[in-house]
């Protein structure tokens, strides 16, 4: 665009004016937002409930009991203020056992995102910085695992080695990593060339320095801004493998698994699956709404787009 | 051009194998063939004979020549429940999956298009509000609480469709609203932020300084070159469609696609029809793949001098 | 016979988040038959958005042109339909822009880019537009034109590009043609081709040229009369040998003085104007340029001086009567 | 001549390029690639600079320029040739060697907003360098920061602020700044005030001359602007695809240019003087074409494709400049040119 003055010239000229403090201005705009200050609400309440599931949860999530059976919700008719969201097949408390699956679900997320994250960042990284024949392998690998179906691998992998968190976590792992690796790989190479890494090593900076110092800084806000999207996605994965019986196994709770088993009841018990899958969506769109934001006000070039 | 679409074919045929390669390691190496096709309480003598008979106790790497060899003649031996060749049955079903994909393909891509296009020209309009709930919606959508809720509120509420099955049109509609969504969501976030992209670009205001309308610019000049992105993430979709939501929405649907074919060959644990099942999709997915390429060659004059 | 062209209190804003930003600032001047107007500014200046403006082509959002009037053979640009200014553009006022390599559309070949308006304006047939097409790349010398009028920009070097555009701009002879920075992003051999090539051609066509530019040199050799800007505003506006000579505003004194120069003896210090420009959002009350003028006296945080008549066809915006000899020689290092 | 403003009486050489060539490999294939040709961004360049003078290096954009410039501080790996600095050769240093003798040479770069780092506070981005090479202790750091910024002229309390908060002009200062903070002998500028407004511009010009003498800095300074290599150079050389097209000091090259390249380049420069600019339009020498593309230069002399001296050699001379390669060498002492013209 011919028009001198973009949004950021008028930034700069204005931002003389004003000494920014990081944090502040970060929270501040979160809180500009009521969507995204309603995500952060609901992700901080949601680790919470994970983290203090067995303070929380009213029963034992396995405990069975056939006479309360199919106890409809509490504001039902036919329900229990005891039960708030009512039983499952088994008898079982529906909120308890949500509760519960809120901490898997979470920390099968959360180690996922770890494991990949820090494999492929490290690998990416690497492979972005030396470049040569080993950025041309990996980068082979990687452009290659990404075009094959995962999810139909992931299902033969799963059935092969046996359904179960930790399988879970392994096989979602190796379906991430290669998503961090090419971000990094990606944010390397740009930021490798970047003017003021090489007058970084004009002034005398080490090898090591400039990585440290100058290029993790400038990786990190998009690998954070990944990582939330990404344990979105192996939320949904994860819930997605656990319905079709392939993840994890009863007695544990799972959201995934819970929509399964209330599956062929949807027509008399609708509820044995309505609110685990709600929780799977509410999770999954607060860490995207999150993680819109999150870009957004890390990256100023973002601006203005999704 | 030629040498891009060679290149494009040894990818393919090594993505294939790769396919076929994780199957064969996964079934026949960390799991246990025998195991899966005789019954739990064979005696161990049986067994044994059972593998030698069949094979089972040669070298991997011979089993896994052998192996291959015939896989790529198409021979991926009987399948075990039907006792016919295992590739025929995979088949089968692939028509009932083209139709529910090529359909919510259409219904994502006629409706994404367009309101993608609308809200990046008009951004903080209700139709660039409406953009950003849907793709939010799209990526963030469990299809495991999709289904069921569709099967709720049209089936068993309203009583419009069928809860199940395949024959009518009637069958096709929520499998199909289903399939679409999430392709639904990224294509309007990508028509979206392709035409804000290409909108702010110099060549628009040239265009409208000769003289031509608005609405011409942005039909000959605009929508065209933004549209390259969304051909390419239509592909991905598309893959993504018939290589993974295909099987959660045809479990849950009872459609007779490939997805189910998929689910239920690991459930019986027919291997050879599981293995050929996977093999028809990495077919379906390089296919498509190819499609894809050939469509952006004759869209995109540039690719030759790229 | 009235001027051609005649901008009255031109103001032209955006909004952003930071609030609004002021680009043109109440600009008036006259463009003649003819003539070539230089138009000379730094960055963010407002000299661009002053062009775009002239046509309508602010993009809005964010912009807006909030007053003033721009009379073209007698109409008002700025309260003409859509349709009627959209008949004037690329066939009574053309524009060629700073960046030829993303002047043009990528996707699309040269010719259909420059038969394009020949079909829009002069109801050309796809053929006889071809045609035409040819002729035109042939005047603004691109070699073999008939065998690359199908090529794409990505074929051309910058310079070729820029030639492109020029035959595009000039397909239906306009009445004025709107050069904004167009050899900026060229270099100076090729830059030296392109203002040849202008001027030939616009001495053959018989327009009217606005070129905008940031560089003194260009101006002085190529326009008739120039308008110095600053701040959103026209600081000062005199025929070409004037403006050089005896330049009235302590600006145009200023950037004169900083320009280093081929043609005379090297001075020991070049003469720079301190500080920046103002914030176009907080914009000063009084004079734009007073934080930086070695001239300023109290009076000038009055009110934004006006244009005023300093020499035949000579104004300048600037309440006190500098010239150049009065310049104090303490104050400016 | 002129003489040199910043007491250049040793004659001491404190950098000699010779024979440089930085060739840019245009491979095919990525696993094993397969090399198919060079780009030749250098091409055989080498001069001479004299402590305290400042040597002008022009030419056109992609002439190899900047290259040149970033192959004396191993930004770029030289093909051949050598960079000797004082005395020590620059191109087999490796290591901790390199970065002590780094010290010496400094480097500013043309886009003052890429050059610093978004993320790090000036503090950080001029005092780094203090910190590498452990010249200053934390204690110390932010005072001599703030004194740095106070001799480029920036308020010495921007230290805590980030690089978006400063314009152009002022971050092309922090750049200077972080180049100083070493106390370096040499600098190379590359293209230093293209990016800035002509008022900035002159700012800045005015400041790195205020430097140079205050403390006693040799400057290589490579730009396209030819009105300002003249105004900031004691001696001045032509590129033009790679190689050397002429070199002599400011006063001759300006006033006589022998090549007909300089000549064409001079000519082209539009000067701010109405009256002379329109005899000048009137007489200008303009070249046909562009510059033809460094992966495939012309055989023979390298401007020979737009020369327009080209059978004015060949009558005088029988030379055909698109055979024959002219020697860069001394047509008169003191006055290097690459043409036939002068054989």
């Amino acid at each position: 665009m011919t028009t001198e003055l973009t949004a950021d010239d008028v930034t700069q000229a204005r931002s003389v004016n004003f000494r920014d403090k990081d944090l502040y201005r970060l929270l501040r705009t979160l809180f500009h937002d009521p969507f995204s200050t309603t995500a952060a609400i609901i992700l901080i309440v949601l680790v919470i409930v994970a983290i203090a599931a067995p303070v929380l949860s009213p029963f034992d999530p396995t405990a069975q009991s056939l006479l309360r059976r199919l106890t409809p919700p509490a504001w039902v008719e036919g329900g229990s203020e005891a039960n708030l969201l009512g039983t499952d097949l088994l008898g079982r408390d529906m909120l308890s056992r949500i509760i519960y699956g809120t901490r898997m679900s979470l920390m099968i997320g959360v180690v996922v995102v770890v494991i990949a994250g820090i494999i492929g960042t490290i690998i990416g990284m690497l492979a972005g910085y030396l470049g040569g024949r080993f950025d041309a392998i990996a980068m082979r690998f990687i452009d290659f695992q990404t075009a094959i179906p995962y999810f139909l691998l992931a299902m033969t992998i799963m059935a092969a080695i046996g359904p179960g968190a930790r399988n879970l976590i392994i096989v979602l792992s190796l379906g991430s990593w290669v998503i961090f690796a090419r971000l990094a790989r990606g944010t390397m190479l740009s930021i490798r060339h970047a003017v003021y890494i090489e007058a970084a090593r004009v002034t005398g900076g080490s090898e090591y320095w400039i990585l440290v110092r100058h290029a993790l800084p400038n990786l990190t806000s998009t690998i954070v801004t990944l990582a939330t999207l990404e344990l979105s996605r192996a939320i949904l994965t994860e819930a997605g493998l656990s319905f079709l019986g392939l993840g994890v196994q009863p007695p544990n709770s799972a959201w995934g698994l819970m929509v399964a088993e209330g599956h062929d009841y949807i027509s008399t018990a609708n509820w044995l699956s309505t609110f685990p899958g709600l929780m799977v969506m509410i999770t999954t769109l607060s860490i995207n709404v999150f993680a819109t934001w999150l870009r957004k006000a890390t990256d100023p070039v973002q601006r203005g787009r999704m | 051009m030629l040498r891009l679409l060679l290149k494009r074919a040894v990818h393919s045929f090594f993505l294939i194998t790769a396919v076929v390669s994780v199957v064969f390691l996964t079934t026949f190496v960390i799991g246990d063939p025998v195991r899966a096709l005789l019954p739990a309480e064979t005696p161990e003598e049986i067994v044994e004979k059972y593998r030698e008979e069949r094979g089972f106790n040669r070298p991997v790497l011979v089993q896994y020549i052998d192996y291959m060899s015939h896989a790529f003649v198409g021979d991926f031996g009987d399948s075990w429940w039907q006792r016919t060749p295992a590739l025929p049955i995979a088949l089968r079903p692939l028509p009932a999956t083209f139709q529910l994909g090529i359909l919510a393909m259409t219904l994502a891509t006629s409706l994404g298009i367009p309101i993608g296009v609308y809200a990046g020209m008009k951004p903080g309009s209700w139709a660039d509000r409406l953009a950003t709930v849907t793709s939010l919606l799209g990526v963030s959508m469990p299809l495991i609480w999709l289904c069921p809720m569709l099967a709720f509120i049209f089936a068993v509420t309203l009583g419009l469709l069928p809860t199940a099955g395949y024959g009518s049109w009637q069958h096709m509609v929520l499998p199909t609203i289903a399939l679409a969504a999430l392709p639904l969501g990224r294509i309007v976030q990508i028509t979206r932020a392709s035409i804000i992209d290409e909108l702010v670009k110099q060549y628009v205001t040239t265009a409208r300084a000769k003289g031509l309308p608005y609405r011409r610019v942005l039909v000959q000049h605009v929508l065209r070159n933004a549209l390259l992105p969304v051909i390419t993430v239509s592909g991905w979709e598309f893959v993504l469609v018939v290589s993974g939501y295909t099987i959660i929405v045809e479990a849950v649907f009872g459609w007779p696609g490939v997805g189910w074919m998929l689910f239920s060959a690991i459930r019986i644990r027919d291997v050879p029809l599981l293995a050929a099942t996977a093999f028809v999709i990495a077919v379906v997915v390089v296919a498509i793949n190819f499609a894809i390429d050939i469509l952006y060659i004759i869209v995109n004059p540039l690719i030759r001098y790229e | 016979m009235g001027p051609l062209l005649e901008v009255k209190n031109l103001q032209t804003q955006f909004v952003t988040k930071e609030g609004i930003v002021r680009a043109v600032n109440n600009i008036s001047y006259e463009l003649n038959t003819g003539e070539t107007l230089g138009i000379v500014g730094e960055s963010g200046c407002g000299k661009s958005v002053g062009a775009l403006s002239l046509l309508r082509l602010i993009p809005s959002p964010p912009g807006k042109i909030v007053a003033g009037e721009i009379l073209f053979d007698g109409i008002d640009l700025l309260k003409v339909h859509e349709s009627e200014i959209e008949r004037i553009r690329g066939n009574r006022i053309a524009m060629i822009f700073q960046d030829p390599m993303t002047s043009l559309n990528p996707m699309m070949p040269i010719g259909r880019q420059i038969s394009e308006s020949l079909e829009l304006h002069l109801k050309m047939t796809k053929k006889a537009a071809r045609a035409k097409a040819i002729e035109l790349l042939e005047m603004v010398r691109i070699p073999s034109a008939a065998d690359r009028i199908d090529d794409y920009p990505i074929q051309f070097s910058g310079g070729m590009r820029q030639r492109v555009m020029i035959a595009m701009a000039l397909s239906c002879n306009p009445q004025i043609l709107i050069a904004d920075e167009p050899t900026t992003a060229l270099d100076v051999t090729i830059q030296a081709q392109i203002t040849d090539l202008v001027n030939r051609l616009r001495e053959e066509i018989g327009m009217a040229v606005i070129w905008i530019t940031h560089d003194l040199g260009v101006v002085a050799g190529l326009t008739d009369r120039v308008i110095v800007m600053y701040a959103g505003r026209i600081v000062e506006e005199a025929p070409v040998e004037e403006l050089y000579e005896n330049p009235r505003h302590p600006y145009t004194i200023g950037l004169l003085g900083s320009v280093p120069r081929l043609d005379e003896e090297r001075p020991e210090k070049l003469t720079s104007i301190e500080g920046m420009p103002p914030d176009m959002i907080d914009y000063p009350s009084g004079c734009p340029f007073y934080a930086r003028c070695t001239f300023r006296i109290d009076r000038c945080l009055e009110s934004p001086p006006d244009l005023r008549e300093v020499g035949p066809g000579h104004k300048a915006a600037c309440i006190v009567d500098v010239t150049s000899s009065t310049l104090p020689t303490s104050g400016i290092s | 001549m002129e003489a040199r403003r910043n007491g250049n009486d040793t004659d001491e050489v404190l950098l000699r390029v010779n024979n440089l060539k930085v060739y840019f490999p245009i491979n095919r294939g990525t696993i094993f690639p397969r090399h198919v040709g060079d780009i030749k961004a250098v091409d055989g360049v080498s001069f001479e600079v004299k402590r305290g003078e400042t040597l002008g290096l022009v030419g056109e954009s992609g002439c190899g320029k900047s290259t040149t410039g970033r192959a004396i501080v191993l930004l770029e790996k030289p093909t051949a040739g050598k960079v000797e600095f004082q005395g020590v050769e620059m191109t087999s240093l490796e290591g901790e060697s390199l970065r002590k003798t780094r010290r010496r040479i400094q480097m500013i770069f043309q886009d003052p907003y890429a050059s610093l780092n978004p993320r790090l506070r000036v503090r950080d981005i001029v005092g780094d360098p203090l910190k590498v090479h452990k010249i200053a202790s934390d204690k110390t750091l932010t005072n001599q920061v703030r004194e740095l910024l106070n001799i480029v002229g920036l308020n010495p309390n921007f230290v805590t602020r980030y690089p978006h908060e400063f314009s152009g002009g002022q971050r092309q200062r922090i750049g200077i700044a972080r180049a100083l903070a070493l106390r370096p002998d040499f600098i190379i500028f590359d293209e230093p005030v293209s990016a800035l407004d002509v008022s900035i511009q002159a700012q800045i010009i005015n400041l790195l001359e205020n430097l140079q003498a205050e403390f006693r800095l040799t400057y290589l300074f490579i730009a396209h602007d030819l009105a300002v290599v003249r105004h900031i150079s004691d001696r001045v050389a032509v590129m033009y695809l790679g190689k050397l097209a002429e070199l002599t000091d400011r006063e001759r090259l300006y006033k006589t240019p022998l090549h007909p390249y300089t000549q064409a380049l001079l000519s082209a420069v539009p000067i701010p003087n109405p009256i002379a600019e329109r005899e000048r339009f009137k007489n200008r020498v303009i070249l046909e074409g562009d510059v033809p593309s460094p992966d495939n230069p012309p055989k023979g002399c390298n401007f020979c494709t737009r020369c327009p001296a080209k059978t004015r050699v060949m009558d005088k001379k029988q030379i055909d400049c698109s055979q024959v390669e002219p020697e860069f060498k001394q047509a008169e002492p003191g006055h290097w040119v690459a043409c036939h013209l002068y054989d």
